[in-house]
């Protein structure tokens, strides 16, 4: 048999929608978690539902949505509803499971930069904002990050916290009382890092053939390990198909390194 | 009392410069031509709010008709980022204000309804209200803690397309409604962009479905496709090719310009826009009808 | 995963002595049948919230099922006082609750929106909030000026009768909305009583439509003519005839009991009520069937 | 020609409607309010927007609803909406013109009594209580009231302010920063009474046939009259006729001596 083999969006893809359950109500942004969603809906958690920020509920959609406001998230939706609802009802509310979030930096503890890179009021980059997930990342009950594993992406300090993690500690975002539990996954292409007691992510699992080594090099912090380091379950055939025959037929999303 | 008028007189009334201007829409809706219309009639600094600039504010800024931006997220959606709007706030000649997308619908919701503030949940994320004196602080009245508080936004004049509208103004919108309510009552002024003028019996057979009523709409528009790139729901799809075009295009301030000219100054309105875009485009964004089901009201 | 059951079975699980219930509905798509099997099953010490109590917080009163009331407007709707209700509340025997109706929807708003409070402009109306130390005020962070606060109001239970809903609880709503939306994002519990399941296929042909989503549904029961003496819009009229009868009969305690014996007591569910009413009111509150115009949301 | 007879409902219903100006936004209660507006948009304001607490906008009720949620308000109307919306961004929000009140008790000042007789906590009569109109005295432009002219519905000082009219005097009510104009007519079937520059109620018309010693006689205060009393317009056959053979046929309203 030969090997299987696989870009590292589509890697972090698999092992993303691996993290939901079924019944899962998901905030679902584009891209990979669209897909991730996607994924996990055809597989193992036919429940899942995915609600997006425009104010859909129950999405269907039958094309890959370039767009996180794309018609076909609304054609076959359970329900409609305006961004004031979706963001109070649904999410200020706590009905929300899981979220899924991004950014140029994500720190040592978990804090996400969307923001600006440099100065607020002279920024070197201006990056996209916030939108929702300074909201997603403090009242999901789940948080998970997808994110290629590059040093410039893994600063020990964001420059801008667009949406917390866990701070400085644990303890400062317990006390801050939001209802969410922060970021429990990083998901990389190397492997998953996961929040330690203190709220520090710490690697936690590598994916088949990678190695600490390039953990360390790529992150911006001398990142932790966990006692016992997990190997990620090997990619399986029918998950590739399905992701590249039906969810992202061109490869807009999986085709690149991420 | 018919408000019925062309694009041309309702930008020539309604927008002045100076205005703070809210051209509404989440992806969805998105009244392209009431922008180019603006950007026709030499408009000048403008207080532009969107959640979401688009590219509609990426053009109207390329145009040089905006002075500040009041937004929560600019990017070109599914894209990357939006170049002129990133390049000139990178260069400091455009003023900003910005807040979460929950913040700035916080802000349409209480300006909508009345209220000089709506309370949000803390988000333990401490930057964005550091650096801006608009987001506050007040104590639960039962609890004891903090929630954090934003005040009205209460636009000059705001744009909102719609599937349908009568000529007085109540108008009907399916599919992502977005913040489109929300602005409407928030505004000092709206003018209706419609793709359909309908007789008030069709609105009134379905008075759930009227998202906005007659009595807050200034003037009402007959805009054919004046969302295109964006869409309508039912009436034709999203552009996507557009939005990935124009990533290239404003990777040149002339090649930008030059756009502005062949697409905006160039045609005289939303229908030679259209026209322009040529039977091929027009074909690519066709969509296959698919009902709702009957819903029964009943004669009382 | 169907949440369908019968409302018996919905009543027994969900609904507890000593909860605080919202039977939801203004006027529209009271859910009679299921204050009738709460009335059977003997639930004793209930917290009725209800803007407008109506017949049926009478009705539930009048058998004993309520310890207390909450409330914005206690009368029976363009016929007079509602007897029992007053009558017990003038005697001392049930505690009450009290809130302008705008109150009363903001507590359900602060609910359903998960905030820890809703701010209302002053009315300048002194002596109910002197009286409910539930109204507070708080100080505007922007302006300086006090603003009226009310807290959440988070019912054990949501009672909500809909037109249509699919087995998962996808529910779809025309014609007064009332405070139906609120309850159901308020409550810890929502149980759906719906004139007809339909196939999910006809909720997502308009998904706009969908005032309730199934994620924060418990139960679903098939309940046609739930509403009655109430309505539902579009399947059967508003009984006004039995509105003015029971002014009539909650004159006498013992025709009140004797009605509660003959119409709920005496009947095993909403269907054997709906056919002891008869074919004469049957054909009087028909309803001549009016249509929504058609909306193309196209596939996509 | 023979003499025009009416009832003292009719006579009011009429001189409420004459309040009423084409193209205004008014709450409307059920019972004589809902009558004087649809009498109101069938003569000389076609243009008038009738909206109902239930959460409809531009109703054209083809029959006379008993209750204010009749589901003839929602057939025809222009739009409906949830309750919050109606009380939010209709009313606090400042788009309501006119509203219709009415209680137990009017004071000298205008203020409304709708809630209890006697003590609130140990009421002698349970009263309703305030429904929308709290909200709707402190926030609509101009308000009306429609009430029979009797000692007992006049006193001095209500037992308990449901909502508020001038309050102590029209200054009390302005520096509470409300944004409505408060009441601004009582119209009762012996005239009109209006707020003086103090905002006391003053009798500043009568109806043909009425006089000013039945308003005295029926008032619970020494009332003040203008230095000029008007006497209101004639009743009109037409008018009588549209409320009589078309907006209450029965008489349900209108038959009593209101």
């Amino acid at each position: 048999m030969e090997a299987i083999t696989y870009t590292s969006s589509e890697l972090m893809c698999i092992n993303a929608a691996r993290l939901l359950r079924d019944g899962d109500v998901v905030f679902v942004g584009v891209g990979l978690p669209n897909l991730a969603c996607n994924l996990a809906r055809r597989t193992h958690a036919p429940n899942l539902q995915m609600i997006y920020e425009a104010g859909v509920i129950g999405a269907r959609p039958s094309r890959l949505p370039l767009s996180i406001g794309d018609p076909t998230l609304v054609s076959g939706a359970a329900s409609v509803c305006g961004m004031y609802d979706i963001f109070s009802l649904y999410l200020q509310r706590g009905n929300v499971d899981v979220g899924f979030l991004g950014g140029a930096q994500i720190d040592r503890f978990g804090n996400i930069n969307a923001t600006v890179i440099g100065d607020y009021g002279k920024p070197k980059v201006r990056l996209p904002g916030s939108g929702g997930s300074q909201e997603i990342a403090a009242w999901a009950n789940r948080c998970y990050i997808i994110t290629p594993h590059q040093k410039r992406r893994f600063p020990e300090k964001v420059d801008f916290t667009t949406s917390a993690g866990f701070l400085h500690g644990r303890t400062e975002r317990e006390a801050s009382g939001v209802r969410g539990k922060g970021p429990l996954v990083v998901v990389t292409n190397l492997g998953l890092m996961e929040p330690d007691e203190n709220g520090e992510l710490i690697l936690t699992a590598l994916h088949p053939g990678c190695t600490v080594e390039q953990v360390r090099e790529n992150t911006g912090w001398s990142v932790k390990t966990a006692a016992s380091i997990r190997q990620t379950e090997p990619i399986q055939q029918n998950d590739l198909q399905l992701l590249r025959e039906e969810l992202d037929p061109q490869g807009i999303y999986l085709k690149g390194g991420g | 009392m018919t408000k019925l008028c062309s694009l041309k007189e309702a930008i020539a009334e309604y927008v002045h410069d100076g205005d703070l201007l809210y051209a509404a829409g989440f992806t969805h809706l998105i009244p392209f031509a009431a922008g180019h219309e603006i950007i026709r009639q030499g408009r000048r600094n403008l207080t532009l709010a969107r959640a979401t600039p688009d590219l509609i504010y990426d053009q109207m800024v390329a145009a040089g008709c905006a002075k500040k931006l009041i937004f929560s997220y600019i990017g070109n959606p599914g894209v990357g980022s939006l170049r002129i709007v990133r390049s000139e706030l990178e260069a400091g000649r455009l003023e900003w204000e910005e807040y979460s997308h929950f913040g700035m619908i916080s802000r349409l919701q209480a300006g909508a309804a009345g209220l000089p503030f709506i309370p949000m949940n803390q988000t333990a994320a401490p930057d964005l209200e550091a650096n801006n004196p608009n987001i506050r602080r007040v104590k639960d009245p039962y609890t004891g803690r903090e929630v954090v508080t934003v005040p009205p936004l209460h636009p000059d004049v705001a744009i909102i397309h719609v599937q349908r509208a009568d000529q007085n103004g109540n108008s009907q919108i399916w599919g992502i409604l977005g913040e489109q309510k929300e602005v409407a009552f928030a505004a000092k002024k709206v003018i209706i962009t419609a793709e359909e003028i309908v007789d008030e019996s069709v609105i009134r057979s379905d008075p759930n479905r009227t998202l906005i009523p007659d009595l807050i709409v200034s003037a009402v528009c007959c805009v054919p496709h004046c969302a295109h790139p964006s869409y309508t729901q039912g009436y034709y799809d999203r552009d996507n090719v557009f939005y990935l075009n124009w990533d290239k295009i404003t990777e040149s301030p002339e090649a930008t310009q030059a756009w502005l000219q062949e697409w905006v100054y160039g045609v005289k309105d939303a229908e030679e826009y259209w026209q322009k875009l040529g039977e091929e485009t027009h074909e690519r964004l066709k969509v296959t009808p698919a009902f709702a089901s009957s819903v029964n009201y009943g004669k009382y």
